[in-house]
């Protein structure tokens, strides 16, 4: 079955992004951050190639509009809750690099000290409350954590970022049924990549949009908005965290992107039809988003010296990583209780 | 002190925490406004108020998911599955969440939860709402796993629950709620991983937990009795944490042990049990440790059938008669 | 929470019920189903109180409608799926009353000789696949007869019974989702009656049909119908069927309906707001028939006729029953494998 | 007779049993199209068609419950679950339907299905993709649980799971599917329930299953060869049903048992067979019955840290010899 969704630039449901009006520092907030996540991906790339990152990884090439949008709409204090795919929305929240590339790396100055991996990258300190790899998972603790917030009256929101496969899975209805009815400031964001690991979504699901056409399902309003856009992005989300802050309940946003590399590391994809890759690269977010800046009068070299800020920062972060010795194995039995051990009996 | 029922006793253990903090609520099916299914938790809502005291739709993942995210982020929630054979339709929680995320996080998240269930079969409730699942929680580096006998042991081991800082599974027995006993006034808090010996004996240690419990208790009398069998009898009440030292100290004194398990025989936590003291207390061994178990069945409904099934105070004692005089 | 489904007879998007064209045959043969099911779930509640049905039991008394207006739709061949509360389907498919009976006293004639019991009532050779009892589990159960339907060209329907409160467990949203994608010749339907055990549904949903609400989710169409009119479910059942037969699809229909016992026989029903259950009672599925029947030239003694002859046979069952042993206990270890035995080793 | 990996074993089993008997369908997440994420079951959508091979959503309990309903109704199906440690968001058709239906519908029904997963650790996945399930599949009577550790052996005990009557959870073991072996040409159909011994010895028996068993064996020869200890090395292959008199034979013949078990510590498979040869061969055994495991921990996913959690050859031979010389 053929992908129902095509490669162009799809509607977004807030009129034209270029009619959006955001602050200019707050438009090169957004840039840095595409940069940072493209090329911290790009890097985790390179050291996978040259076999310094073992296990697996899943990458967020070409998606990186959703992931620098959602954050820079965030506030402090905010909550992310992301998958395996989880290194963007990661970086994005102000992780530095160095702890990320090193847990990839397995070395002890990774985010857990290479306990966790690739798949469960976790800063509580910076509002990162976890990637998940089990599908569906963290779409329920997401809700949870806004109810607590709900409770408590904190004015948090929290973050539940999946992909488009992750819709069809139970925890989504169950999560979704809860949010909405609780009213719960929770916003999920469903990337849609078009593709589950190696299977379009359009072959397994009887609608067009797997989150946006579930929405009225749960009383929410059915939002599908370009992926590729930060500034669509980053204007949708706030829209969702102001609801949310409200007491108004959660919403459900879908943002159509694409994945530039396979799913994994393992996987070439070569699945996807010829040109495929090709035409979502004309639509690539930094791309676009280099064009709109400039329309806006920003110069390229100010963009370029942005660039290369960002490379010696991951340059560094690299060498400090490789540097680092591999994660020391006294943490072996730590940490699986409170009391900081592995003791289950006397 | 106070004679309260087994399920009075879940309610004062909740009310309890509740009252003491903030910070513990409360959700599951029914268990609000109709004060659950098993009228274990009556008065909760009136009490604590509905922000407190949640009934939820029917989404078992939604319910612990809800729970988990609430503990990582600064409540203490309780979570009621009702039937713990539900537990089957949230376990990803149960086997990859709660126990893992800490140490995936290297320390940096804590899960003080407490998911409680109406646990056992004698209920006439059929193959699926009869299941003894402790076993499906045990094997778990993370999670906790407490089933309680009596009132007394609800009250403080859920309070005890509550307090702590890990995952803990807490298994009420549902044939046991309408058993009473003694509960003293005021605050009770007991410990997690502590063995109870109820009756002490020379002969042969029976491990026993939950319902099966006042079932060794009494075939250990008739034991006595009628045979001249002295036997020590040992509430297991925590799975996880273990009481080892409790355990082997007695077979150390016994010799033999038995275990009564409500579970089929494969695989039930008898087994692991048995292991342990098997290779740690061998040379104390007069003879081989015995398992008395369910059979290899799922629980039939009937009644005739369900008593036949689950081992019964006659079967105790047979078997343990049998095996000594071997 | 008050609840927002009025009891006032619901609408129908079949277009007025008593425009409904159905041959008086099988009016009657409703008719008869309707009075089975009555007096039989009746009986059962009578034989509770006298304490010669142990364990649990879930009645279906107030909601005969659906199981009739069904079964009457069925064709031999097609597979019924059914919850705890499942009586009354098992009954309406021919399964005789005596087994029934039989399997909730714990006698040796019940039809699964006491292991199973109430809650798990199957007669494979009636088509009645099972009775299932963990909420949710018996809906991706359906699809799979369904598929084995749809591959190997046979023209059966799987048809999977199930209440509100079942639409907001994750297995709910990974069936429906699968029949859709699929097309699989599966008719699910809700039977809505308000309540969930105690709770009502419309307390923990955002929207206000618990099932068709959900319909669009999966590409289906929105169906909520009369479910104490049997006209009216026999009518839409068929056009479920007919549509699924047709290789058109599965169909999510929502029979709005009430019970009037507790839950199961361990509750009261004290969580019922004053006279919700009198209002409903007026809207009873078997007086409301009498009087179409009546209306259509039926005479009432005819009628009563019918009702005195199920009777009898309920008695008869009962009293078969009543002689019948306990359930041999050389059963207990048979059946866990196929080779009719337990034994897991050598 | 062809050298074959472990992966390509699969596809072999698969499309045997699929050429066979066109009851048999396969469905599972990216198996068809993509040949499966671990590329086990490429060329089976070229050659049996979509109808027969089916890529489904992400939706696990869609699968299982499918595979049942066409099971109860006269199809094969195999499932694939692909990481084993995924069982756990489809648990209740694992814990409660597919085992406990035959025997609550009285012997009516029969649900003959096969689930297949990639399960166990060793390629730093962490600690939700490399859990070893069998213990979470092995405490359910009416179900049946088989691990393969070579190529012949997966073809040979896949199409006596396909043929089984009974559900079958099939383990894989990721870190074998790059693994070769020879099988012999034409069918293959091997019998559930019996254990191998792979290589005799006459000091102790070691039992292991799946990635354990090349090390294990690897252990034996270096046992021999640097210490003088001579192992027999069983390959359990089949927890259910379980070759209990293989292994009790076995005993009776070395007076010492070890489990070799990558599991975590608490209530794995070994807990068991240590318990009924505890029992059974109480006065076979010449010491204590010892646990080699994971520790009580999740897996971490660091190289360094997972190579140390699950146990290597170099533990084995040292927990063997030390407790031998003890
Ligand atoms: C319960 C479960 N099933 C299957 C998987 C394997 N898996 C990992 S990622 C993935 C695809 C997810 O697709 P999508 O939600 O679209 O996210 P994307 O990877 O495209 O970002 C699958 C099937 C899993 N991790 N958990
Ligand atoms: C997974 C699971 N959760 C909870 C239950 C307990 N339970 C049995 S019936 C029921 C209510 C079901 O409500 P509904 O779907 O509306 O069906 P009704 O009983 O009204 O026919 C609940 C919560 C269960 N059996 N399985
Ligand atoms: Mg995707
Ligand atoms: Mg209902």
């Amino acid at each position: 079955m053929a992908n129902k969704l095509a490669p162009s630039p799809p509607t977004t449901i807030h009129g034209q992004s270029d009619a959006i009006e955001i602050p200019l520092t707050k438009r090169m907030e957004m840039y840095r951050l595409l940069s940072l996540l493209r090329q911290s991906e790009q890097r985790a790339y390179d050291l996978f190639l040259q076999n310094l990152i073992k296990g697996t990884s899943h990458l967020s090439l070409g998606q990186e509009a959703v992931a620098a949008g959602a954050a820079a709409a965030m506030q402090p204090g905010d909550l992310s809750f992301c998958t395996y795919r989880g290194h963007a929305h990661t970086l994005a929240r102000g992780v530095p690099v160095e702890k990320v590339l090193g847990e990839l790396m397995g070395r002890d100055n990774g985010l857990m000290r290479g306990k966790g991996g690739s798949m469960h990258l976790t800063s509580i300190e910076h509002g990162v409350m976890g990637s998940y790899a089990i599908i569906g998972a963290h779409l329920p603790i997401a809700c949870g954590a806004a109810w607590r917030a709900q409770y408590k009256g904190h004015k948090d929101v929290s973050v539940c970022f999946f992909g488009d496969g992750t819709t069809n899975i139970g925890a989504f209805h169950e999560a979704l049924n809860f949010a909405a009815y609780m009213k719960l400031p929770v916003v999920f964001v469903c990337e849609n990549n078009l593709y589950m690991e190696y299977t379009p979504i359009a072959d397994v699901i009887p609608v067009k949009h797997p989150a946006a056409d579930r929405a009225a399902a749960y009383g929410l309003d059915r939002i599908v908005v370009d992926g590729n856009d930060v500034d669509v992005v980053y204007q949708t989300m706030s829209q969702a965290f102001a609801r949310a802050r409200a007491g108004k309940g959660p919403s459900l946003i879908e943002c159509l992107t694409y994945r530039y590399s396979g799913h994994s590391r393992a996987d070439p994809a070569k699945y996807r039809p010829a040109g495929e890759l090709d035409k979502w690269k004309e639509l690539d977010p930094i791309k676009a988003y280099r064009k709109r800046l400039g329309s806006l009068g920003v110069q390229n070299d100010k963009l370029d010296a942005i660039d290369a800020e960002i490379l010696k920062l991951i340059d560094d972060a690299t060498k400090a990583c490789q540097a680092a010795p591999p994660t020391s194995t006294d943490i072996l039995f730590t940490d699986v209780y409170a009391d900081g051990g592995c003791a289950w009996r006397n | 002190m106070a004679e309260l029922t087994y399920r009075e006793a879940v309610a004062r253990g909740i009310a309890q925490e509740m009252a003491r903090d903030e910070n513990v609520v409360f959700l599951g099916e029914d268990i609000a406004k109709a004060g659950g299914v098993f009228k274990a938790t009556v008065g909760l809502l009136e009490q604590f108020g509905p922000k407190r005291v949640v009934d939820t739709a029917i989404s078992e993942q939604a319910i612990l998911g809800a729970a988990m995210g609430a503990a990582m982020t600064g409540l203490k929630p309780i979570a009621e599955i009702m039937f713990a054979d539900f537990i089957a339709v949230c376990y990803d929680y149960i086997a990859n969440e709660f126990p893992k995320t800490r140490y995936m996080t290297n320390g940096q998240v804590s899960i003080p939860l407490v998911v409680r269930c109406g646990n056992g079969g004698g209920a006439r409730f059929g193959a699926q709402h009869s299941q003894s699942v402790e076993n499906w929680c045990m094997q778990f580096p993370g999670l906790k796993v407490v089933a309680p006998s009596s009132p007394v042991d609800v009250v403080g081991l859920l309070a005890a629950a509550v307090r702590d800082p890990d995952p803990v599974i807490f298994l009420e027995h549902k044939s046991l709620y309408a058993t009473k006993g003694e509960v003293p006034d005021g605050e009770i808090v007991d410990r997690l991983g502590v063995a109870k010996i109820l009756r002490p004996g020379k002969d042969a240690t029976i491990l026993a937990l939950g319902m099966m419990v006042p079932r060794a208790l009494q075939a250990a009398a008739t034991l006595q009795s009628e045979h001249g069998i002295d036997c020590e009898v040992i509430d297991v009440r925590s799975l996880v944490p273990l009481d080892t030292q409790c355990i082997l100290g007695s077979v150390a004194r016994t010799g033999r042990v038995f275990t009564v398990e409500e579970n089929p025989r494969q695989l039930g936590w008898g087994a692991e049990l048995v292991s342990i003291i098997a290779d740690e207390s061998f040379y104390d061994l007069d003879g081989p440790p015995i398992r008395i178990t369910t059979p290899n069945i799922p629980l039939p409904a009937a009644d005739a059938l369900e008593d036949l099934a689950i081992p019964s105070v006659s079967r105790v004692v047979e078997t343990i008669r049998r095996s000594l005089s071997a």
